[in-house]
């Protein structure tokens, strides 16, 4: 173990070399990037595509008979192979391109639910779900009369798997769960839910924003229907997501956005769909922001990034470990190690979360403040907001003592 | 430690925050009660505004935030109680412009203890902080107003 | 003229050394990037903002008291000024940020639209419109039963404004028209449209995607009340685009996407929506894209655009005329000049456009083929597809003599 | 002249796109019409397949497209006339192969002219031109399969 983790230690100690951010000073001080949940940092390989590609072989896509636009549309549509490899997808026309894991759930949502659930049909989330996996089935019950049920979250941060044969039933079309919560860090033990869902029928949605920048994701093997990431929080590019479903059930959507590309006839009185996934893809796309994407995966794959995560996971848990010690402090999430993620909330209690940011900016450390967008989970927990530390490949020791010794300079300063 | 986060965490905003005046709600008179978010980290403030024709009798306020919004609700209050109504709209307007102006550092005599946010303007991300019980003062105005 | 032509010719020529692509050889030839109203090619200063962001500021926005979170939050928040200030709307936060025009429309038609409009309302479009401001429409009356109509395009290329009192009347709520007419090339004058909308009590949206990029956008001379563009055609980056309305109207709309950012506060029951414009943009956006148009804006009013693409007007009109002397090529569009954008459809008899394109890529000409996205304005005009030849700032007199004399290559191989 | 382009336009594909075989519509004994489009340029084929039981009697097609969706729609139909539909079946897996295995050079005699569309190959934008017309046959032998 002692081996393993000094053989991880002096891989990430690699891997930082190509992330020029973590080169900055902040406040004076070194940079610990502790925001990682948020959104990650990007590697050179990533960075270097977008000048690569606009300054090589920019055009736009799919309609042009010319060598530039088809090296751009080739060099985009290759990405898709690479993410239906990324999570074990035998066809790649069923990768969707999106904007992020927000407009992936309102695809599904309005999309898809919106035509094949009716007034009464049941949609199961959980009480640990982001606001993304939450107010876009609010605006489709108030549009069409769903149902809306929560699988509860226990005082002991797990998901209360005890109740899952209640909750879903035979009226249950879709249970959308998140794999990794954003706010608490619990890990969600999937199986059983799917499980429970389609022993009732229901299909499955997994967010896997937070789970597949830390480990391998396989649907298959999951056996999920539908399944939605950010590349924005695994080294990749903003603005482009992906929207993963099954075949059989991407041709019960109706489109969500009309325009070009998305067409196969046009005439003044009405249109007729293009094949999938492009009858999904209206308009020019982030072809740039797919090509980088891709660069991103490439980087994952190439340098194991499970393996890397593991020891952020390290990282994360060391960390938690010392701040648990401090008496002032509050740690949400499982007592079981294996059941949390590479992040954790944590409270000091007198002192507002944007306060200990702020404090922690001034040390060079960033961690997010707030109610990470997961306001209902926070507040049956009791709080309006944390303070989080989240992990990523990059992130070393130093990164952790650093963060250890500025909350000193909290208690300094408030306590 | 860092001379910038002295600016910012200056001894009569930590005061306010440890002490915060007129906490604590209100619920008997002509009350105004308005409930205002921070969309941003979840913070909440309700204020109170207890009013007898054009004077402002009285205000208070509950819920939680950082020390900045909770230092800037505990001014805020102090300086309201007693104000015409017509005074704590040009006030209102005051502390707008002196949180958006960066280059002014006179302090406004009429503002009181707000000068101790000369610091804040500095972080962009609490200026909305500090704005938060003073949007919910412009809600109850506009609602004595109407 | 002449002079001022010499001056442009040689502004052209310094700004060509801005944009990396155009040193790139295709098939062995000097590239003539002639496909701009598809997408245009990006200066260096845009290329390397990724690089600068992603290597200094980068971070999710809004939520973040960090420094990298302050940093991004301001790069990104300060390019609504820039883009309200180049269009000249006062109000910034009336500037939603989407992923493009496609995007922009969309949300009109589902987030304003339908909740404003109902059976029997009338929307008027135009017969040159582009796909993205006809299917979005269509798929909206098929929803909620609205009555679409369209004004005539004559023989001449031209709309035909004296339907304009029969079409739009007092059933009518909203007028969505281009500016130019991406497959046509004509300059669509909006007075008289706009005029007879307002008289009427309806609403004006214009598709500026193909007129923002060559011309001085002023809402306010418009009279317009929704305005749509895509950054990518304006040497910003992909996956960004504008939608602007007047805020009265922006008060109207429903959310269309939702998640985090737009809300105010959300519990297990409902969500209540956050203030304009981030009502509007659910999730985390296209951060460093936004920035990069920032600079895009940037470099088009530093060089004085809209003289500069008085140059590629020119050019277009040059290569116009030299082609109109061939008795084997039909061009369409307009005959007033005037009338005229910098771009122009085209039809070579006995060749199929996919045909011509590819052998003008083999002489490093890159033009369009296709039907442009406007499949029912070509077929109005007995196409099913034709050449495209468009113009930018950046393009110059070899470029235009290359691709004249690349069509002669055409005519030996297939005439 | 490029030679990429004389690779792409063989002769036999310009003669096909010039004088295309089988064109024009059927309309007598058992009719399967199937409309196709190219989404991405407009073009469309209709297809026309006249069966007698097994056998494939006669193919036609009428629609617009550039010189190798042309000559393609040509060179298919001509391939097709008299061949069982288990055999076309075969043929349109064979040609699907071919024009996605970027390394086979090897001519398929079955395939006869087909092989002219090695060079199509290079051209991405253009495999679709030259599939416009297969596509059509397939969703035809479906419908006959059916
Ligand atoms: C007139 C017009 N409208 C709309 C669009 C669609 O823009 P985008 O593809 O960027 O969404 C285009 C560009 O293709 C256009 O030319
Ligand atoms: C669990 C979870 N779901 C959804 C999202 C939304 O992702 P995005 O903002 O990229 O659309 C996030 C990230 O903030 C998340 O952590």
């Amino acid at each position: 173990m002692k081996f393993k983790l000094d053989k991880l230690a002096s891989n990430v100690k690699a891997i930082r070399q190509d992330f020029p951010i973590l080169d900055r000073e902040v406040n004076g001080k070194r940079l610990a990037y502790l925001d990682n949940a948020a959104s990650s940092q990007r590697p050179v390989s990533v960075i270097n595509k977008f000048n690569e590609i606009y300054s090589n072989n920019y055009s736009n896509v799919h309609r042009g008979v010319h060598t530039l636009s088809m090296e751009s549309t080739e060099l985009y549509e290759n990405v898709r192979k690479k993410i239906a490899n990324f999570i074990n997808v035998d066809d790649q026309n069923e990768i969707i391109y999106t904007k992020g894991t927000t407009e992936s759930i309102n695809i599904v949502a309005r999309g898809w639910a919106k035509y094949n659930l009716k007034k009464g049909d049941k949609v199961v989330l959980s009480e640990v779900e982001h606001h993304a996996n939450l107010v876009p089935w609010f605006m489709l019950r108030d549009e069409i009369g769903i149902i809306i049920e929560f699988i509860p979250v226990l005082d002991d941060f797990n998901l209360d798997l005890d109740s899952l044969e209640k909750i879903i039933d035979k009226k249950t079309r879709l249970v959308a769960v998140s794999q990794i919560s954003n706010s608490l860090g619990t890990i969600i033990p999937l199986n059983q839910i799917i499980e429970t869902a389609h022993s009732n029928g229901a299909l499955v949605l997994i967010d896997a924003a937070q789970s597949a920048p830390h480990q391998k994701i396989d649907v298959k093997d999951l056996g999920a229907d539908f399944l939605v990431f950010s590349a924005h929080k695994l080294l990749g590019p903003n603005g482009v997501g992906v929207l993963w479903a099954k075949m059989d059930i991407l041709e019960q959507f109706k489109p969500f956005i009309g325009g070009g590309d998305m067409i196969s006839k046009v005439t003044f009185e009405n249109a007729t769909w293009n094949e999938i996934p492009y009858r999904f893809e209206a308009g020019t796309p982030n072809i740039t922001g797919v090509i980088a994407f891709g660069e991103a995966i490439d980087y994952l794959n190439n340098n194991n990034y499970v393996e890397l995560c593991q020891y952020a996971h390290y990282l994360s848990e060391f960390a938690r470990k010392e701040l648990s010690a401090l008496s002032y402090i509050e740690i949400l999430g499982p007592s079981d190690p294996s059941l949390r993620s590479s992040l954790f909330s944590f409270d000091i209690k007198g002192v507002h979360p944007h306060d200990v940011a702020q404090i922690l900016d001034s040390a060079g450390v960033a961690i997010r403040a707030g109610h990470h967008c997961a306001q209902p989970t926070l507040n049956r927990f009791g709080f309006s907001s944390t303070a989080r530390a989240s992990f990523y490949l990059y992130n070393d020791m130093n990164d952790v003592e650093q963060f250890i010794e500025s909350i000193d300079l909290v208690e300094k300063r408030f306590l | 430690m860092d001379a910038s986060l002295d600016d910012l965490y200056r001894e009569i905003i930590l005061d306010h925050n440890r002490n915060p005046r007129n906490y604590g709600a209100l619920n008997e008179g002509n009350i105004v009660e308005i409930e205002e978010f921070n969309p941003l980290c979840g913070d909440k403030i309700v204020l109170y505004l207890q009013s007898d024709k054009e004077i402002i009798v009285n205000v208070h306020f509950t819920g939680e935030g950082c020390s900045i919004s909770q230092a800037s609700a505990s001014i805020m209050t102090d300086l309201m109680i007693g104000k015409k109504i017509n005074e704590a709209d040009e006030l209102l307007d005051k502390f707008r412009l002196y949180m958006t102006d960066l280059n002014n550092s006179e302090p406004d005599v009429n503002l009181g203890d707000i000068d101790a946010f000369q610091g804040v303007k500095k972080f962009p991300a609490r200026v909305k902080c500090a704005g938060l019980a003073w949007n919910s003062l412009g809600k109850a105005l506009q609602e004595l107003n109407s």
